[in-house]
């Protein structure tokens, strides 16, 4: 099996200009996933016996806080590969994700908050998976304060991507240990093994704004990744011409 | 205490070179253990250089930073421009104190850390910040951040206050440390015509250059650091062992 | 003039938020332990809360009190600042309203979002915000005190932690026991005006003390 | 549609105020995730105009690495 596509990517031009339409194609159809799984499920999708509307705030919720879960093993993968292979974009990949992952986190945590208090009549409850979203949210905060207090680029690399498998190992047994204190949550609804025990025009809009949600990952990443290659880069001539091509010399 | 100068002049008043400018008098240092100084005087006058030479350790930078207030040094008497003083730090808005460290701000941009300055001192204008930062030869840098730039680029930053603040004495802390012979030699201009127009220069340094058209005098610091040390009179040298009085 | 000089204070603890934000980060972590080791019932956690947002409050800005003057000092910078003509104890004042501004403020807007996790009892917010409001800046002054003195030790946190604790504590006394009235419905208006008292007092004396004893500092090297 | 008036979309059986709350923050997440990396490539994008001028003004060759 030959390498070469792997070690292809590696290179930041090469990466820079394949991305090119890619990002467009990856914000243009994340924006139209997100508006139709939006107004499906904010105005078409039937409320929930139980909750009511307030079962709406599920279409952002899940496929933010899968998302968010995700994002960091995505990251975990990328720091492996940038320690072992040496690969910068990898390490750019983890750098870069911090942040995004930080915000998904906190939208699932805010969003977990607001939809408990008409189901479990507060805002905050000390269950389980919320106090593990919760301690992962921190474990974000701190791979980027970590990254933003080096100043050697290539040392801060290194040490995010560290602190990124730490932070890896440390997730299940923050699951484990939390799910032994106490759950107040239902078990998980998207399962892979076998299909929703939803009906099929609630649990759709759902897929699709997961699917969105994803897609607007790429997207945010790949923007984001590309000016941090522009940075790193910024010295080569294939980055002057494409600056004197966007004018901006 | 405190830097009130409303006993001298107007600071930026213009003077004719000559004069006697500063006359420290009986100046002790001591530094941990080591008697540096022992009644050690000093006299300045204005259109004149004087360079300190000496082995490390002598007490080059403590002696400068005792006259421009920064170290506690006894001094019996202060006279500045014809007034006795009680501490250096009433004249202290007339000099301009260049340290050994490169005094920048890393996290400021050097457009920023340039007008920081000039908004401390008052006969200082930021009309004249473009063409400073020209002459000092960082135009590009203006937005850069201080932390970026290299240790000589950050010493021409420092040097760059040399042409902001104009006052009448420039004290000096290894001026030419981490120069560049370009930026030497710009330097060296720029005392030599700060001194015809009748300021004055103190500074320590290590390899004395003598300046061709301005009176200039190099005094050698090698004071012995356990306690010998010469005759009360600046430059000469003696082995009479004295008891530090007091 | 005056004002511009502040202006570059605070865009220099701006440029370094990170650093000094990190502390309202572990003041956020430590009130979410509280819970994890006591457990989550309601009864339990609701009256040590103020306690719980004080004592880490007070940890998070000792935290954050070694970044105030030490880098200024190890680059030269106070020199110079002694050296100009604005005085030095208007800089130092300068110096600890940004360092405030960045550290402090943070605390107080935080502070409602962590009572709601330790279930502190609805009419005690005003008074916690209000206890916190009045409690940082003086933590942040008595430390730039502390700060100051201890600028020049390499290992100072430690020691400063030491200096400045017991000075604290009348400050945390006051400020974690006005949720506590406030809770069984009186105005927690002794509390207040204490702590508004000592902040007068220090917001006059902390910054010439401060450039009091970073100009021993200086003179010393 | 689910909802036969708009009136009745807004208020959502009482739980409006809640779902549209965390719309709001879904919102803002997606606004921050797009200001944040614009804002970003501005300042690559002019560091390298200041370095690419610096650069021709001392018309040094460009280093290529």
């Amino acid at each position: 099996m030959n390498w070469t596509w792997f070690h292809k990517w590696g290179s930041p031009k090469w990466f820079f200009q394949k991305t090119e339409a890619l990002v467009l194609w990856f914000g243009f159809l994340c924006l139209i996933l997100l508006v139709v799984g939006t107004v499906w499920g904010l105005a078409f999708a039937p409320e929930d016996i139980k909750q009511g509307n307030s079962f709406r705030i599920f279409y952002i919720h899940v496929p933010s806080a899968i998302l968010a879960q995700s994002i960091f093993m995505a990251m975990a993968i990328s720091a492996v590969v940038g320690l072992v292979w040496r690969m910068k974009l990898a390490h750019i990949f983890v750098q870069v994700a911090a942040p995004i992952g930080a915000s998904i986190t906190l939208l699932a945590l805010v969003t977990g908050a607001i939809w408990g208090k008409p189901t479990w009549g507060t805002w905050w409850v000390w269950d389980a998976r919320l106090t593990s979203t919760l301690i992962q949210f921190f474990i974000y905060l701190g791979i980027i304060s970590l990254y933003q207090s080096i100043e050697n680029r290539d040392t801060a690399y290194k040490a995010t991507a560290i602190a990124c498998l730490v932070g890896i190992v440390n997730l299940p047994i923050i699951k484990f240990s939390v799910n032994w204190w106490k759950t107040l949550h239902q078990p998980a609804t998207f399962k892979l093994t076998e299909a929703p025990s939803m009906a099929a025009e609630m649990w759709v809009p759902g897929l699709i704004m997961l699917v969105g949600f994803y897609l607007f990952f790429a997207f945010a990443v790949l923007v984001r990744m590309r000016s941090e290659v522009l940075e790193r880069e910024k010295r080569t001539a294939w980055v002057r011409e494409y600056l004197e091509k966007k004018n901006v010399l | 205490m405190g830097n009130s100068s409303a006993a001298l002049a107007a600071p930026c008043a213009p003077v004719r070179a000559g004069d006697p400018l500063l006359d420290a008098r009986g100046i002790t240092c001591e530094r941990g253990d080591k008697l540096l100084f022992d009644r050690y005087d000093l006299s300045v006058k204005s259109g004149e250089i004087v360079q300190l030479a000496g082995p490390n350790g002598a007490g080059k930078t403590t002696l400068l930073r005792s006259i421009c207030g920064m170290f506690d040094a006894e001094i019996d008497t202060l006279i500045w421009r014809g007034i006795e003083l009680s501490s250096p730090l009433e004249y202290a808005d007339e000099l301009l104190y260049l340290g050994h460290m490169a005094a920048i701000r890393p996290h400021l941009t050097l457009w920023e850390n340039l007008s920081w300055y000039t908004c401390l001192s008052q006969c200082s204008d930021m009309s004249k910040l473009p063409a400073v930062v020209a002459e000092v030869g960082l135009s590009g840098y203006e937005l850069e951040l201080a932390s970026s730039l290299s240790a000589g680029q950050k010493r021409r930053i420092a040097l760059a206050r040399l042409k902001l603040v104009d006052c009448r004495m420039w004290i000096l802390d290894e001026p030419f440390a981490s120069l560049d012979s370009a930026g030497v030699e710009m330097l060296c201009g720029w005392i030599q015509d700060f001194v015809q127009r009748g300021g004055s220069v103190v500074y320590s340094t290590h390899q004395p250059v003598d300046f061709a058209n301005c009176e200039s005098r190099t005094l050698d610091i090698d004071q012995k650091p356990w306690g010998y040390n010469s005759e009360s009179s600046s430059g000469s040298k003696g082995e009479s062992f004295s008891e530090p009085a007091r | 003039m005056r004002g511009g000089a502040f202006r570059y204070e605070f865009l220099q603890a701006y440029r370094r938020r990170s650093e000094l934000v990190n502390p309202v980060v572990f003041f956020v972590m430590v009130c979410a332990m509280f819970p994890l080791a006591l457990g989550s019932n309601a009864q339990l956690l609701a009256p040590l809360a103020s306690g719980i947002v004080w004592v880490a409050a007070v940890l998070a800005t000792i935290l954050s009190l070694d970044q105030m003057f030490r880098q200024d000092f190890d680059d030269g910078i106070l020199e110079q600042m002694e050296l100009s003509e604005v005085p030095f104890y208007q800089i130092v004042a300068f110096k600890i309203l940004a360092h405030w501004c960045l550290t402090g403020l943070p605390l107080v807007i935080l502070s409602p979002l962590l009572a709601m996790m330790l279930y502190m009892p609805s009419e005690s917010y005003l008074s916690l915000i209000v206890g916190l409001l009045i409690g940082t800046p003086i933590l942040s002054l008595i430390g730039a005190i502390g700060a100051a003195l201890t600028v020049k030790i390499r290992r100072g946190n430690i020691v400063l932690a030491l200096l400045v604790m017991p000075l604290y504590v009348p400050i945390l006394i006051f400020g974690s026991t006005a949720p506590l009235m406030a809770a069984e419905g009186t105005v927690p208006a002794a509390q207040l005006l204490w702590l508004g008292a000592i902040l007068v007092l220090m917001a006059t004396l902390a910054p010439i003390t401060a450039a009091l004893s970073l100009r021993a500092n200086i003179y010393g090297s | 549609m689910y909802f036969d008036s708009f009136a009745d979309f807004i208020a959502m059986g009482g739980h409006g105020t809640f779902v549209w709350m965390a719309y709001a923050c879904f919102l803002m997440v997606i606004i921050w995730n797009l200001i944040s990396p614009v804002m970003r490539r501005r300042q690559v994008l002019e560091s390298a105009r200041r370095y690419w001028r610096r650069a021709d003004a001392e018309n040094q060759p460009p280093s290529v690495d």
